[in-house]
């Protein structure tokens, strides 16, 4: 397994790095829909960027990783290539998905980033489905499946769980709790404190909360339950207690969070708390300015590449609905 | 008088079947406090109260099977789904409980309850927020179909769709929430299945449905310049449907074109197409044609999502073809 | 409310008197299935008269009872006519639902016998929701809704009694765990020991499980969770163990269950324990012997009135899609 | 040369690829132990063992969520749905999710699977279990669908479906289950998108699939006692579809009758009568025919659900009445 970055430097740099190219990606991300050039929506995850470090850094290249429209970040951290993600934010041809998906859908498989799904609930069972294949193939790989606080009330987050419990399939649940559905506070909307952790014991699991703004506490259960599951004990559901900096999708204030609220979380924001961490383990500030300045050279690359890229061809509406790479339904 | 938009003539409709009727109730995601994600209920808290006007869990068979209990108890419940896509994560409930109980009972169960949502393309948001599913709702016997094209309508279709006792499920076009009219003070109510002649002609028949009748219109106007008199017909509710409406124009023009945003294979097109194919035969004079978006998802691009929804070029070049 | 079974003979006998009722009367609509009469498919109750009747004791004719197709003995036991019943089986035009609902859906709205729905799961949030318009309307009613061990894993059921538990809705979720789905155990198919259970503390509910074979074990958890319901503090979820004497559904003989357990549940019919527990304090045998010979003698005039029955006139088929009486979808 | 029940061809059309393809597995509700509850997967468990046929909690969302992701990572799965009114259980998955997913990632995943579902009517099951719901398939973007007649083609096209690597929904008719043919020994594979005729005929075409081919053959054959000679077309896949066979056959005939199982309004017999419409116009003699279930809930009375599915007689008028 992976080096334990909590006790190796270089590995703990590495997960810094990663969380500050999703930090860069993601607010130029911002920046180019106030611009008109990322169309239709976005759903950012600043704040939350700890959680996907800390899984990305305690999983091996072949395990699967499932998100939601609030998945940038993890697609990024598996491993995909920023323009080319910037690219279908943005419409283009350079896009990951050709410009087909856009932001909701962003997927690269040869990073095996399975795919961002914008129906609440639905990839949980496709995480489950995609585990079981590989155990069965005897693939040794495990499947993590992240998902807001929000999803923990549709029903197939409970089909989902139940099904990967029985079956003790190799799939980690990951609940990204940052208080808020839409505009609604989860706590409105659910009967119990921890939508996820409360939910644990109805299916026969741990009940496990993590401080999802704490890239180091993220890690380490990460790899305790990635390896459980590796070793074919069978799921886990995780919550991570974190919290988005900015408003649920597109141009969204968030005015409806009180402002202490918002105040006290961007004081616990994953980034300046890990640089401060860093330091005081003596790493030398120029390591850490200069992996700000890589990451913010290769957000500019990519949004060059992006503003430069032409849109999609018009040919390309009619392809890739069917595996022989057409649309046809008739002879 | 006073200038409208469809987002807010969506609220107005509410807002006027819940001050005459304390039985109508209003839940759904972010409906509430947050005035809806398109901004179609502000007001409504505010007014009515949180008793009334509900926010719910991020539970779609849980907000359209509450409905029906509701309506099955005295209640006229309106249930937003945030968009029509999301009609697929509850669809047994609308399909097979809503759309079957009263029958299944032999009449036992009444249910007055009306099923919102934001259907349709052109936001740019990918083929899981685009659809366009009136033909889904269409299938199902035991459901009214309801899909305004203009402010008024809106209002007018709502109150008919608020006061009908059976399920209605009434489209809002995510496309036309933007557009504007000037709409009449005071208490506006429409009848179900009454299709609208938005402008008359002689050489065709173009029957569209929301967002593509101002397209359907466009086109008209184009065709007007090339000598050719197009009957623009704006369904309105597809159940009931106007067929009445239908079979006069197309014994007056001969030619039909239906404009159709959901994918090709069996949508209301179809359903009309077939329709005047049986019992108007004898009046066409060429072939029917479907104007409709390919049989694709909804691709997110831009320039995709322009090229796959049916444009006035299209519909303009379709009437061409059978002149 | 009603009077207390337990410290009252007339209500025991009536409890008595209604599970007599439904056993009969099942075991006669699996008689006319073998004969032809009864038609498309039955699933009988029998085994589980204690729950419908321990319930029914302890519901005010206002309460509402929503069921399956596993429901003629609730639908029998709020009160609707069995010949309309036996007649609704049989597809007869006396049938309850002018034979266009069959054995799956029996429905009595003038005994607030809501219906019984075929699909798992459905009628779970179509009992909260009308629980929750009877609040608003200030009426006091309650609604208890009736379903399976292996509904448990179906989405539905997480949605319905989450919202109920949010909302405070006055529902009572009584699960009838017979230990068998169809054909498959739960138990091969759920991770923990108690489905419903074990699952309540996921919505911040008390975890209750009853004797389902004990009339008046059931009527006390009845009568608790329905006053509580009524005094707005919210829903329960009810666990009643219990055994179905026959197989699933149609014939099948249920060989897929080990003969010890079988007779172990035999062993445990409600029926006969009630009627010696009523004896052993002092009932006379011949009061419950008339019960008995009139329950029988009210099944054999349903049976006489469903064979003479008519079936359904042509013109039915179209009629009742809509509130006008009709099925026009055109002008 | 064995004589085999359509509902015996199921399980030797699953075990003929699974025996083959080591990456083929079956999951559902009481497919493994219980050999399914039509029947139609007995002895597949005793023969692949319980890693490659599996029983399923009753959770229909992760039965075709798990297929999806089966897909995704290697394995070419198969999922029962014991009946396709519960396609409505799990619709966003098989809709929103399997259909769209290639397309939606710009080709990156492919999704070998196949949903096998009872469909149909004539079991006296009432309402939520006995819809024929191909037509909600059909109106899909990216879903394949398929829905044999025979026991022969239960086989045939198994085995097409399985090895096709985008997505099929299979339909079994539940009225066929009984009816038998005898099929040869060994491997039998056939192509999706083929029609067949069962019937050629030179007056007029009528075009069934599923449990409606046996009723429009014999519908044919009362037919030509009257002296009309009916082509009865088996459509075999409504997707891809057979427009060649159609077109050629009404060019031949100049008239068409469809005969649809599922309820009115949207059905793949509008699609068909649309296709004609336009593109056989000029070889129609006649008005199109759509002979359907009424725009209702399946009845489960033996006598109305009769009355309710297209009948021979039914059939026979519809011809006559256009001849
Ligand atoms: C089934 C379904 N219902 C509603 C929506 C609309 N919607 C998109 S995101 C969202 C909130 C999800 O909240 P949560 O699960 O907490 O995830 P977060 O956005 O906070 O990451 C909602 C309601 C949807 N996409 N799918
Ligand atoms: C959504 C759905 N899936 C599958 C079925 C088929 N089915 C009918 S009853 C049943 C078993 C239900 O088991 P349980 O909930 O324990 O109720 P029981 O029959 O034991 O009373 C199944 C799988 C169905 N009706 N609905
Ligand atoms: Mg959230
Ligand atoms: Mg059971």
């Amino acid at each position: 397994m992976t080096p334990d970055p909590t006790s190796d430097e270089a590995a703990r740099l590495a997960m810094y790095r990663e969380m500050v190219r999703a930090r860069y990606f993601e607010q130029r991300a911002y920046d180019l829909f106030m611009e008109g050039i990322v169309q239709g929506t976005t759903h950012l995850g600043l704040g939350q960027e700890a959680i996907a470090a800390g899984f990305a850094a305690a999983m091996r290249p072949e395990d699967m990783t499932f998100c939601t429209y609030r998945g940038h970040n993890h697609t990024l951290l598996r491993g995909a290539p920023m323009s080319a993600l910037l690219g279908e934010l943005a419409g283009r041809s350079i896009g990951i998905c050709a410009g087909k998906g856009g932001s909701m859908h962003l997927t690269d498989v040869t990073k095996n980033a399975m795919g961002s799904y914008a129906i609440v609930g639905a990839h949980l069972p496709i995480a489950v489905g995609a585990a079981w294949a590989g155990s069965l193939r005897g693939t040794d790989q495990v499947s993590v499946c992240f998902f807001g606080d929000g999803t923990t009330n549709i029903g197939a987050f409970h089909e989902a769980v139940n099904l990967a419990a029985v079956w003790k399939v190799p799939v980690v649940f990951v609940c990204e709790n940052n208080l808020y559905m839409e505009y609604t506070p989860i706590s409105e909307m659910t009967p119990v404190e921890h939508p996820a952790a409360d939910r644990a014991s109805a299916y026969g699991l741990e009940s496990i909360i993590v401080d999802g703004n704490d890239v180091d506490a993220v890690y380490a259960v990460a790899s305790r339950t990635i390896e459980r599951a590796r070793r074919g004990e069978g799921p886990s559901l995780v919550e991570a207690k974190t919290y988005r900096h900015k408003g649920h999708s597109r141009a969204d204030p968030g005015e409806y969070r009180p402002e202490e609220e918002v105040t006290a979380w961007l004081a616990r924001d994953p980034i300046p708390s890990y640089r401060a961490r860093l330091e005081a383990v003596d790493v030398d500030p120029s390591t850490l300015d200069a992996i700000e300045a890589d990451a913010m050279i290769e957000v500019d690359g990519a949004t060059e590449e992006t503003r430069n890229a032409p849109p999609p061809a018009a040919e390309t509406l009619m392809t890739e609905v069917w595996a022989d790479g057409g649309s046809e339904w008739r002879n | 008088m006073a200038e409208l938009t469809y987002r807010a003539a969506v609220a107005r409709g509410i807002a006027q079947e819940m001050d005459r009727d304390p039985s109508v109730v209003l839940i759904g995601e972010d409906v509430a406090a947050a005035g809806g994600v398109f901004k179609t209920t502000e007001g409504l808290l505010e007014r009515f109260g949180p008793d009334r006007v509900r926010d719910t869990p991020i539970s779609e068979e849980a907000i359209v099977g509450g409905i029906m209990g509701a309506a099955m108890n005295g209640l006229r419940p309106i249930g937003e789904l945030m968009f029509s896509d999301f009609l697929a994560t509850c669809w047994d409930i609308v399909a097979n409980q809503i759309a079957k109980t009263r029958y299944m009972t032999g009449g036992q169960v009444e249910l007055p309850l009306v099923i919102r949502t934001a259907n349709g393309g052109g936001a740019r948001f990918g083929g899981q927020h685009s659809q366009s599913v009136e033909n889904w709702a269409m299938a199902i016997p035991g459901l009214k179909v309801v899909a305004p094209s203009t402010p008024r309508d809106v209002i007018g279709l709502m109150a008919a769709a608020v006061r009908d006792p059976d399920p209605v499920v009434f489209f809002e076009h995510k496309k036309l929430f933007a557009s504007k009219q000037d709409v009449l003070e005071g208490e506006i109510v429409d009848r179900l299945g009454e299709a609208a002649i938005r402008r008359p002609g002689s050489d065709v028949t173009i029957v569209a449905l929301a967002a593509m009748v101002p397209v359907a219109v466009e086109a008209a106007t184009v065709l007007e310049a090339t000598g050719v008199s197009a009957e623009v017909i704006d369904l309105r509710t597809l159940v009931p449907l106007d067929t009445r409406t239908l079979l006069d124009s197309v014994s007056r023009t001969g030619r039909l074109v239906t404009v159709e945003e959901n994918p090709r294979l069996c949508g209301w097109g179809a359903e009309i197409a077939s329709i005047i194919a049986e019992e108007g035969f004898w009046n066409l004079d060429a072939p029917i044609v479907r104007v409709t978006t390919p049989h694709i998802p909804l691709p997110a691009a831009a320039e995709l999502e322009d090229l796959a929804i049916p444009s006035s070029e299209r519909v303009v070049e379709a009437v061409l073809r059978i002149q």
